[in-house]
């Protein structure tokens, strides 16, 4: 689906930060990536729809090579959704309603259209309750929430996200991942960033690892945490679940993904 | 630096000096209602010429570069929380046009002047300071004598050789001080004295107003220039 | 600041639709403008019955606020009272304290005009009424953005000076530089990664609101304010003074 | 060490957030705090040095009830050192230097001492190498690093820690928790509040479970995170190791605190 070839980029003040990255994001599944602070993954994410233009390399749309033209630029933009990691630094307008209109607004869609999709955003992410206050007087967790629906209001088919899970505690957390299971459910292709590894090794169906701007390791997550040697390399750990698995059952290779497979293992 | 963000820096400080705590001395800002229909009318009329060849210049600087729409309402947003904090010496000090003439070199200066009645539409409105009545006259006071001043020293300064430093000073200061000159004259208007009419009034307000205003006009230049410092060291 | 606006989101008349608000508060201060010193005590204590009884703001904000306007007023009566003449001397004329009263009137009347506006409606909620009022869209689209970049920087402000309050700072002028000096980094970054996030929805150009809709108009209050207005301008023209 | 009696705070804008509040943090112990978003924490921390003034109810310091004077407060803000939750919100000079000295300088400590214990802490936080640098070109953690080097220079007798590891990579995590380790064993009490459960189990000696405003559970880890159900309630899971451990062994009543405990019971 999104497709990065051999991507280089520096940033005006010289700082190198993507080295030849090649990346496939493959259509309709749920990819994590991992890596530690500074690696350049959220670089790598203002590549994802044309914040930023590679100095060489190629990116590719759905098999289509990407020119830059503003037209093109605008399609895809409306195509990749992005929530950043500082929701202040996304949400723009000072009350809900607009927040959510402001993409659809700039893409010239009609009025009736608009208040039909703020309508329908509103019952998915239950908005409604929130409706008439400031986004001022609503909680960290709240904004993120808000971010994640006014991205989804524009219908991307790939969402990406960047540590989505920080700060937010465990209910918080749970409530995020239902409804970006039910996002992918519903044919989003998910591309996440994050230091929870195992929230990668619960949800991910593919695991890029990056390391000093390139694609180091990529695989499903049972293939890639099993080499805790070579991620420990790459400033990066094992999943507590698969640390404690390998400890107890060192000659086990197949590590269970969550607390229900080992129950059901159990029962086996 | 680059040449937006020290434009930003400029016109933060600028805007900022200019509203910094208004808030608290009744006399740099008109309370609303303070002036009778005649002098409100007058000074609106006085006003909005300028308001609307800001806007004019304004729209064409954004028409070319719409994100500057972004970084001038965070600009705005700066200054009005700084004037709206309670912190000793930036509350408790006056107003200061002190760069919005150094903004205005690079924003234009009458996009100063739009930029500088928001922010005191912001002030009616979220903190009832001033009002709506009065916009206009405060908006004669800081948002346009203010600014012209300092552009006026800036560009004079920016032409001899005396440093950078001692300019912002000296524009802080004596636009700090053709504010509130302006406001002593504005009411000077308003309530002639009794006895010795416009001029004798004008001499008691700027009297009185001298005390408080000048020490305030010289913390506050020097505040800016250690800001200025700061901005130029790192 | 915060206080005031969160009032504004949460006051009983907040459901009715701004335009109404507005409309009459302007109305209002116009009356308050023209009319004589009865009129403007009516309106002074009809106003208090607005805010306090049917907004529901508590009447301890209120009085402190009305405190501090009323302070300030009296700062600077005296200055209007005393004339000097050219040898300096300085005497009272009673003419001036006639015109002090009215003033005090006059200026507590209108603000009471401007704070039922500003404890009543939203920020958002006036620009929508802006809008309708046709001011050129450039104006509105700076009002709403510096409007959502304000609560983020009083945000960061607060935090900044308890984080130097923590460590006993915070009393000194330097502190002072240094906290500006902050946020105006901050205000860059706000500005860098704000921009990504514009072009990243594709940022037309114009920033954009919808118009507020489904608002009904309030027919108890409405009938309240016209009955008002129109007792209050007879009022003024029995005394005879109106204009 | 800290004592807080039967404490009420309602904000000024009439929201209530501690409803009664008793909590003890016991000298030289490493403690925890758990609660979701919006239960109080960080209301809780501002009161643990005087930033805010409880409405009703008292505040001991080393068993003396507080009297918030000039001078008391001065004192206290001295010996109980606060690490903020966001970095960016904390640093309030422009360069480290200036940033470490903050403190110091407010307490009109000498200007030789000043020097000397720049010296030390800047070898301890082994910051020489930023040195120079003005602070907001340092990443996140660095700041998050600075902030806690900057609080510790005062040496606090408690340091008190709001969601330090958020957004930190493994390696700054374990960085961090190392220094927090190192800081405790020189005699300072810490106290810490994270959503981080699995850092809570494996770190704490006491945690407090905070919800709607009070303490509701406390003890050492082992036994708090037994009570699964009761966590529930007020929307608290159970660290994953736990949740593992129950898993396979339901009959085990003691569960390992790591994975290291996990091998060395292995082994036995």
């Amino acid at each position: 689906m999104l497709k990065f070839q051999d991507v280089y980029y520096t940033y005006p003040d010289g700082q190198c930060v993507l080295k030849g990255l090649s990346l496939h994001v493959p259509l309709g599944k749920k990819c994590a990536l991992i890596g530690h602070n500074g690696c350049g993954k959220t670089t790598l994410f203002l590549h994802a729809n044309g914040l930023l233009i590679p100095d060489s390399g190629e990116v590719y749309w759905k098999g289509k090579k990407i020119d830059y033209k503003q037209k093109t630029l605008q399609k895809w933009r409306q195509e990749v959704g992005i929530v950043f990691q500082n929701p202040e630094h996304q949400l723009i307008a000072p009350t809900i309603t607009e927040e959510l209109a402001f993409g659809l607004h700039n893409l010239r869609v009609e009025k009736s259209v608009i208040n039909q999709l703020l309508q329908e955003t509103m019952d998915d992410f239950s908005l409604h309750k929130w409706r008439d206050k400031p986004i001022h007087h609503l909680s960290l967790g709240q904004k993120k929430w808000l971010s994640l629906a006014s991205v989804m209001i524009m219908k991307p088919s790939l969402l990406i996200l960047d540590e989505p899970t920080a700060y937010l505690d465990r209910l918080q957390v749970e409530r995020f991942m239902e409804k970006l299971n039910d996002i992918h459910q519903k044919g989003v292709t998910v591309f996440m960033a994050t230091h929870d590894l195992d929230l990668v090794f619960q949800w991910a169906d593919v695991v890029f690892v990056m390391h000093d701007g390139q694609i180091v390791m990529q695989g499903k997550p049972e293939e890639v945490f099993v080499q805790g040697e070579r991620l420990k390399q790459f400033q990066i750990g094992v999943p507590l679940l698969a640390a404690v698995w390998n400890t107890l059952f060192p000659n086990e290779r197949r590590i269970p993904r969550s607390i229900e497979e080992i129950k059901a293992r159990m029962k086996v | 630096m680059n040449k937006w963000k020290l434009a930003l820096l400029v016109c933060c400080l600028s805007i900022y000096f200019t509203f910094s705590s208004s808030t608290s001395t009744f006399a740099m800002h008109i309370m609303e209602g303070f002036l009778p229909v005649k002098w409100v009318i007058f000074w609106w009329i006085i006003f909005l010429p300028f308001f609307i060849l800001g806007l004019r210049s304004l729209l064409r600087v954004t028409r070319k570069n719409p994100e500057l729409k972004l970084l001038m309402a965070l600009s705005g947003a700066f200054t009005f929380v700084l004037s709206a904090l309670k912190i000793p010496s930036v509350t408790g000090s006056s107003s200061h046009p002190t760069g919005v003439g150094l903004g205005a070199v690079l924003f234009g200066p009458l996009a100063m002047t739009v930029m500088g009645s928001i922010v005191l539409l912001f002030q009616a409105l979220l903190l009832a300071h001033g009002g709506l009545t009065t916009l206009g006259a405060n908006a004669v006071s800081m948002a346009v004598v203010g600014p012209l001043v300092a552009y006026g020293i800036y560009c004079f300064g920016m032409k001899t050789s005396i440093s950078q430093r001692l300019i912002i000073f000296l524009a802080a200061f004596f636009s700090d001080l053709a504010t509130y000159v302006v406001t002593s004259f504005q009411l000077a208007l308003a309530f002639p004295d009794a006895t010795g009419g416009i001029s004798a009034s004008f001499l008691k307000f700027v009297g009185i107003f001298a005390i408080t205003q000048i020490p305030l006009a010289l913390t506050e230049g020097l505040l800016t220039v250690i800001v200025w410092n700061f901005l130029c060291t790192y | 600041m915060n206080r005031f606006d969160t009032i504004a989101y949460n006051n009983r008349l907040r459901k009715v639709p701004p335009e109404q608000k507005v409309f009459f508060s302007f109305l209002l201060l116009l009356i308050v403008m023209l009319g004589n010193r009865d009129m403007q005590t009516v309106i002074i204590i009809w106003l208090a019955v607005w805010i306090v009884w049917y907004a529901r703001v508590s009447w301890q904000v209120y009085v402190k606020a009305l405190l501090l306007v009323s302070a300030f007023l009296c700062v600077s009566l005296p200055l209007l009272i005393v004339s000097i003449d050219h040898s300096f001397h300085i005497s009272v004329n009673s003419s001036n304290i006639s015109l002090v009263i009215t003033l005090c009137f006059r200026s507590i009347a209108a603000w009471s005009c401007l704070f039922f506006l500003l404890v009543t409606t939203p920020f958002t909620e006036f620009l929508y009424t802006l809008k309708r009022m046709k001011v050129p869209s450039i104006i509105i689209e700076l009002l709403f953005l510096t409007y959502r970049f304000v609560f983020v920087f009083a945000r960061a402000a607060d935090e900044l000076h308890v984080a130097m309050k923590a460590r006993s700072g915070g009393n000194h002028w330097r502190h002072a530089a240094m906290l500006i000096f902050q946020l105006i980094q901050k205000t860059w970054l706000y500005y860098e990664a704000l921009s990504f996030a514009l072009r990243a929805r594709s940022f037309s150009g114009e920033i954009t609101y919808v118009q507020k809709e489904g608002d009904v108009l309030c027919k108890r209050y409405l009938f309240e304010a016209i009955i008002g207005v129109v007792m209050i301008v007879l009022l003024g023209v029995i005394g005879g003074e109106l204009l």
